[in-house]
C-alpha cells in the first residue's frame, strides 16, 4: 500500500477514507493508491462495505471523511454495479451504442466486435429483456472493450457467468492491465491472476463511530 | 340514377362535401387496414422463409 | 457535450419508438378525463363551454403530470442513470435532453389535439388559436417544472403521488394563466397580456429547471 | 393444468391446430375478398347514386350507408373478440387468442369510422360535429374500449401472455358494454331532453333500405376477411420451425 | 385460507404504516385536483356548485386509479408477487385482500374528508350524506374494477398511464351514477334509485374482479 | 434418470418436458425424477435454459409440451429465484413472518434463530434495504429453515454469498437432503457434496421446432 506522497504517478488514490453506515463503521483510514497496471481485488464478507467502496470510487456514494483524489482529470472511468444500467427494452446493440456514446463514439463495427468478444454473437438484435442473467451480465461487460476507460471499477463482475465466461473476463483483466490499465474488483470467488494485489476490507473494519475522528493508523 | 347531371351527383345539393368524405374515409380505412393486414402477412411469410434457410 | 445529448435523445427517442404506447397514452388520457366532465357534470353546450378553458387545462396538466414521473424513475430503477451521471458531462445537458424529447412526445401531442377536444367542450372556434398557443407556451413550462419533482421523487417508491404533491403548487400559476387566456379569448378579449406571461414563465422554467433537477439527480 | 369443465366438441379441436386453420382459413380467403369487394361497391354505388335522398334529410342521408354498417360492426367484432378470448381460455386453443388479436384493429377502425362519419353527418342534420348524445358517447367509449386493449397488446411483449391478457380484457370489457350503454342512456335522458334521436324509419322503402343490406353483408366480409389474413399472418410468426408449416407450399414456394 | 388473507392484510397495513406518504398521497391529490378548478374555471359559487358534484367524482375517481397502479407492480418488482402466487391458496384470495387493504387507505379517507370538499364547492349541505353514501358505495367498486386493470399491467413498463387507459372506460357507470346522485341530491330529488344501482355495480365489481385479476396475475 | 414408471415413490416428475423460447429449443425430451433425499444441481452455460427450468417446475413458468407432476398434491415447495421476494421497507423478521406465513406459521422465536442459522443476529430489526447484497440473500435462504417444505428449488443460490456464506449452504442442502427433501439448484460453483446428482442442460438441448412433436428419446 504506497502512500499519497507518489500521488501524481496514480491514476487515483484515496486518502484516510472511510465510510460509516447507520453508525458502524464500515472501514476507515483507507489510504491505498491505484497506478497503471494494477488489479485490485476487494475482499471482505457480506456487509464488509465493498459496494459502498466502489461506489465511493467512482463517485457515486458521498465521501464525508477522507478523500478520493484522481490526480488526472481527463481518466476515464467504467463502473459496472450490481445494477447493469441496461435498457431492457433495446437491443444488445442498442444499448452499447448509447453507453458508449456516453463516452465517444463506436461504430456499428465495434458494437458488433465487443459483442462477439464476450460470446454474444447472435444476439446482438434481441432485446435484453429476452436474455439470460449471465447473457445480460455479458452484455454490461461488453462495453469494457468499447470504450478505453483506464480504469474499472467493477462489482461483482463474475456473478451469474458460466465457468467459460469466467475465464474470459479474466483473460480481459489480464489484457488490461497490461495494457496498462487498472482493474478494481470485488469478488467472493479468487482470481488466478498473478498480478492480483488483495484488499482485505475487514483489516480496515472500524469498531465505533469513535474511530472516524482519530487520525490516521488503521485499527484491526 | 338518382341525379340529373354529374355535377348534381358531385355537389349533392350541398351536402356533397359531407357524403364524400364520409364514403372516402370508409374506405380509406377500410383498405388500409386490409393493406396493413397483408403487409404483416406478407413480413411473416418473409420471416418463415429466411427460418428455413436458416436452418 | 452536443454528442452527449444528441446520445440521450437518440436513445430516448428509440425507446419511445420500441413501445409507442408510451407516446400515445398521456393524449389518451388527456381525451379520457376530458370526456369525463360532461358524464360527472352535465352534457349541456351552456355549461360545458363555460368551464371548457379549465377542464383542458387541468387535464393538460395531469397529463404531463403523469408522463412525467417515469422520465428518471425508469433510469434509476435499472441503473443507466447512474451510468448517465458518470459521463464527463454537465448534469443538465441531461436534464435537457430528457425534457425535450418528453415534451416532445408528450406536450407536443396534446396540442395538435386539442382543437377537437375543445370541439367537443363546445369552446368557441375564434378561441380556439389562443387555445393552441397557450399551451405551446405553458407545456414546456409543465414539463420543464415537472422534471424537478421527477428528479426529486427519482429512487423513491411511490413517486407518482409524490410528484403531484410536489409540482401542483408550482402548476398553479400556469394553470391560471392558460386557462384564463382561453376564458378571455372566448369573450373576444385580447390575449396579450397572458401570452406574453405565459412566456415569461416559459423563460423562467427554463433558466431555473437545468439547474435545479441537475442537482436533484447528484443527490 | 386446471381440467375443463366442458368437453370439446372434435371440430372444435380440429379448428384450434394452426395447421388446419391456416389451410381451410387460405382457402376461404379469395372468397371473402371477392365477396366483401362486390358487395361494397353494389351497396355504396347504389346508395350514392341511385337511392333516393331522405324527404328531411336530402342527400347527407346517404352517409347511412357507410355509418350504420360501420356502428353495427364497431360491436360485432368486440363481441367476437370477447367469444374468442372465451374460447381460448376455456379450451385452452392458440388459434382463439389469435382471432381474438385479430379483432383488435378491425374494431377499433369501424369504431373510428363510426365516429367520424357519424359526426360529420352531425353537421348538416344537427348543426354540429358532436353533442353528448347518449348512443354517440357509449360509442366513444366503445372506441376507448378498443384503444386500451391495444395499448395493452402493444405493451406486453409475450404474445402469449398478450393473448390472455387481451382476452380477458375483452370478456370484462364485453359485459360491461350493456352496462355503459344502459348507464350513458339513462344520464342523458336525466339531463337533456330528447332533441336529437337517430332517425330510425322503420318503413323505409326498399331502395333506401337494400342498399344497406348490402353495405352491412360487405362489411362483415371485409371482418371475416381481415381476420383471416391477421390469424394466418400470426400463425406464421409462432409457428415458424414446426415441420407442417417448412413443408408447406406457401413456404418451399412448389 | 383466512390465515393467508391474514398474512397478506397484515404485510400491506405493515408497508402502509412503515411509508404512510402512501395514505396521505391519494388524499392530497383529490384536495390538489379539486383545488385546482376554482382556479381554472371560476371562483363563484354559482358556477362552482353546479359542476361540484362531478369535479369531486372525477377527483376521486383519478386519486383511485393513480394509487391503483403500485396495487401489485411493486409486488412484481421485488419478486414477492411470485411468493404470494406459489402460495397454495386461490389467487382470488390474494386479489381480494389487496384490494381491500387498498380501499382502507385510499378510498376510505376520501370519505372521511368529502364534507370539507364540498364545503369549498359550495354544493349544499343537504346534499352531503348523498355525496359521502355514494362514495362509500362506489369508491369500492372502482378500486375492484381498477384491480383488473393493476393485475394485467402488472410487469408492464409505463404502467400508469396504460392502467388509465384499460379502467377508465369500464368506470364510466360509475362516475355517470355517483355524480348524478349528488346532483339530484341538491336539487332536492330522490336518491334511493341511484344507490340502488351503485350497490348493484358493486355486487358485480365483487363478482367479477376475483377472477378477472386473478388470472390476469397469473399470466 | 429414472423413469416416470416408478412415479408414485417420487416428489415430483417431468415427462418429456420441453421448452421453447423464441423458435429456439432450450431443452426437449427432459425425463427425470425429483425422489426424498435427492440433491440436483442442474448445470449448462449461460442462456441454457436453466432458470426457465426451475420455474417451470416451480409452476411459474407455463408448460406447453410434456408434463411437470406432483403425485402428492400436498408436496410443499420452496422456490428462492433471483429476485429475493423481499420487501425492501420491512426488517429481516418481518419479511420472514410474511413469507413463513405462506406456508404455514411461525413464531418470532422461530425466526430470530432462523437468521441466526443464517448469519444475520443482530440484524433481525434492520429494514432490508440496508442490508448488503449478501446480507439480502441471507435473508430469503433463511426462509428455508423457517418453513418445512419438501422442496427447495434454489436459483443460483450462492450468488452474492461470501465464502464462509457458501460452506454454510451446503451444510444446509446437505441436511436437508438427509433429512427426507429434495433439493434442486442451478449453480456455475461446484458442489463439494457426495450425493449430487448433475443434470446437464446441455445435452437436452434441441435444436429447432420441429423436435417439440417427435415422441420421447432424448437429443444430444
Ligand atoms: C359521432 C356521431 C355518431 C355516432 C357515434 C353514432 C353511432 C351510432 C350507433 C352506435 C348506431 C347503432 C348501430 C346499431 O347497433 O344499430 C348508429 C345507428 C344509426 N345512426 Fe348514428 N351515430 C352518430 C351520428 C349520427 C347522425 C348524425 C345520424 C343522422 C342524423 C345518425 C343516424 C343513424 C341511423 C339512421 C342509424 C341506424 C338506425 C338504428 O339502428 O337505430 N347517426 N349510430
Ligand atoms: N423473456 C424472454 N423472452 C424470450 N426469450 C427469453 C426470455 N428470457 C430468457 N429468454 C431466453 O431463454 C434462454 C434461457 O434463459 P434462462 O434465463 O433460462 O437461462 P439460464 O440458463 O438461467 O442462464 P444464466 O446462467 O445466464 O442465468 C436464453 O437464451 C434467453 O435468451
Ligand atoms: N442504504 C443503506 N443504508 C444503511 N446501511 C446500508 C445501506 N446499504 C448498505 N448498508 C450497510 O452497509 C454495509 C455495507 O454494505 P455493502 O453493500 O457495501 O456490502 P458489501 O461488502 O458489498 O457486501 P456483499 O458482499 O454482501 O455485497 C452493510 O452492513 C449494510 O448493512
Ligand atoms: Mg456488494
Ligand atoms: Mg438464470
Amino acid at each position: 500500500m504506497s502512500s499519497s506522497s507518489s500521488a501524481m504517478s496514480d491514476l487515483f488514490f484515496t486518502s484516510d477514507l472511510a465510510c460509516e453506515r447507520d453508525f458502524r463503521v464500515l472501514y476507515s483510514s483507507l489510504n491505498f493508491s491505484v497506478k497503471a497496471g494494477d488489479l485490485w481485488h476487494i475482499k471482505g464478507r457480506n456487509g464488509a462495505g465493498k459496494t459502498t467502496l466502489l461506489r465511493q470510487l467512482a463517485g457515486l456514494h458521498s465521501v464525508d471523511t477522507g478523500q478520493v483524489l484522481y490526480p488526472n482529470e481527463a481518466t476515464k472511468v467504467i463502473y459496472v454495479g450490481h445494477k447493469l444500467g441496461l435498457k431492457e427494452q433495446l437491443t444488445a446493440e442498442e444499448n452499447l451504442s448509447w453507453l458508449a456514446g456516453l463516452n465517444g463514439f463506436s461504430t456499428k463495427l465495434q458494437r458488433y466486435a465487443a459483442l462477439e468478444q464476450v460470446g454474444l454473437s447472435g444476439y446482438e438484435e434481441n432485446a435484453v429483456e429476452q436474455l439470460s442473467a449471465g447473457q445480460k451480465r455479458r452484455v454490461a461487460l461488453a462495453r469494457l472493450h468499447l470504450c478505453k476507460a483506464e480504469v474499472w471499477l467493477l462489482d461483482e463482475p463474475f456473478t451469474s457467468l458460466d465457468q467459460q465466461g469466467i475465464v474470459d473476463e479474466q483473460d480481459w483483466l489480464n489484457q488490461h492491465t497490461l495494457a496498462g490499465g487498472a482493474v478494481i474488483m470485488t469478488s467472493h470467488q479468487d482470481i488466478s491472476l498473478p498480478q492480483v494485489k488483495v484488499l482485505d476490507l475487514s483489516l480496515y473494519a472500524g469498531s465505533s463511530l469513535g474511530d472516524l475522528s482519530r487520525e490516521g493508523g488503521s485499527s484491526t | 340514377m338518382y341525379f340529373e347531371s354529374f355535377d348534381g351527383f358531385w355537389h349533392m345539393a350541398g351536402h356533397g362535401p359531407y357524403v364524400w368524405s364520409s364514403y372516402g374515409l370508409f374506405v380509406a380505412l377500410l383498405c388500409l387496414n386490409v393493406w396493413h393486414a397483408r403487409s404483416q402477412k406478407l413480413k411473416a411469410l418473409k420471416q418463415a422463409k429466411a427460418f428455413i434457410r436458416r436452418n | 457535450m452536443i454528442g452527449f445529448m444528441l446520445t440521450i435523445i437518440r436513445r430516448d427517442l428509440l425507446l419511445v419508438a420500441r413501445q409507442p404506447a408510451e407516446m400515445i397514452n398521456p393524449l389518451v388520457f388527456f381525451v379520457l378525463v376530458i370526456a369525463m366532465f360532461p358524464l360527472g357534470i352535465s352534457p349541456e353546450a351552456s355549461i360545458l363551454s363555460q368551464v371548457a378553458a379549465g377542464v383542458i387545462w387541468v387535464a393538460a396538466m395531469l397529463a404531463t403530470l403523469l408522463s412525467l414521473e417515469l422520465l428518471f424513475k425508469l433510469d434509476h430503477d435499472d441503473g443507466s442513470l447512474e451510468q448517465l451521471l458518470l459521463a464527463p458531462y454537465p448534469s443538465w445537458c441531461l436534464v435537457l435532453s430528457k425534457v425535450f424529447v418528453h415534451w416532445l412526445v408528450s406536450g407536443l401531442p396534446l396540442i395538435l389535439i386539442s382543437p377537437f377536444i375543445a370541439m367537443m367542450l363546445f369552446l368557441p372556434d375564434h378561441a380556439i388559436p389562443t387555445l393552441m398557443l397557450s399551451l405551446l407556451l405553458g407545456t414546456p413550462t409543465l414539463s420543464l417544472l415537472g422534471a424537478i419533482g421527477a428528479a426529486l421523487v427519482t429512487g423513491v417508491r411511490g413517486g407518482g403521488m409524490l410528484l403531484t404533491l410536489l409540482i401542483l403548487p408550482l402548476y398553479v400559476p400556469v394553470i391560471i394563466f392558460g386557462a384564463s387566456s382561453v376564458a378571455a379569448a372566448a369573450q373576444g378579449m385580447p390575449v396579450d397580456g397572458y401570452m406574453a406571461l405565459l412566456a415569461a414563465m416559459l423563460v423562467f422554467a427554463l433558466m431555473i429547471t437545468p439547474w435545479a433537477a441537475g442537482s436533484a439527480l447528484k443527490l | 393444468m386446471t381440467q375443463s369443465i366442458w368437453r370439446m366438441p372434435r371440430w372444435f379441436h380440429q379448428m384450434g391446430s394452426p395447421k388446419w386453420f391456416y389451410d381451410f382459413g387460405g382457402s376461404l380467403q379469395p372468397w371473402f375478398a371477392i365477396a366483401a369487394f362486390a358487395l361494397l361497391t353494389w351497396g355504396m354505388v347504389w346508395g350514392l347514386a341511385f337511392a333516393p335522398a331522405d324527404y328531411q334529410q336530402g342527400n347527407s342521408f346517404r352517409i347511412m350507408y357507410v355509418h350504420v354498417p360501420a356502428a353495427l360492426l364497431s360491436q360485432s367484432v368486440f363481441l367476437g373478440m370477447a367469444v374468442a378470448g372465451a374460447v381460448g381460455i376455456i379450451w385452452k386453443i392458440k388459434v382463439a387468442f389469435m382471432v381474438a388479436r385479430s379483432c383488435i384493429a378491425i374494431g377499433a377502425t369501424f369504431t373510428a369510422i363510426a365516429l367520424l362519419t357519424g359526426a360529420i353527418w352531425g353537421k348538416p342534420t344537427w348543426g354540429a360535429y358532436w353533442v353528448w348524445d347518449a348512443r354517440l358517447t357509449s360509442t366513444l367509449v366503445l372506441l376507448f374500449l378498443y384503444a386500451g386493449v391495444m395499448a395493452l397488446n402493444q405493451a406486453i411483449t409475450d404474445r402469449q401472455i398478450a393473448g390472455k391478457a387481451t382476452a380477458i380484457l375483452a370478456i370484462v370489457g364485453t359485459i360491461n358494454i350493456p352496462i355503459i350503454k344502459y348507464s350513458v342512456e339513462w344520464w342523458n335522458t336525466l339531463h337533456q331532453s330528447s332533441s336529437f334521436t337517430l332517425t330510425a324509419k322503420p318503413s323505409m322503402p326498399a331502395d333506401m333500405y337494400l342498399p344497406l343490406l348490402l353495405t352491412v353483408l360487405g362489411s362483415y366480409c371485409v371482418f371475416v376477411l381481415v381476420i383471416l389474413i391477421r390469424t394466418r399472418a400470426q400463425i406464421l410468426q409462432t409457428q415458424s420451425g414446426a415441420n407442417w408449416l417448412m413443408q408447406h407450399r406457401d413456404i418451399t414456394g412448389a
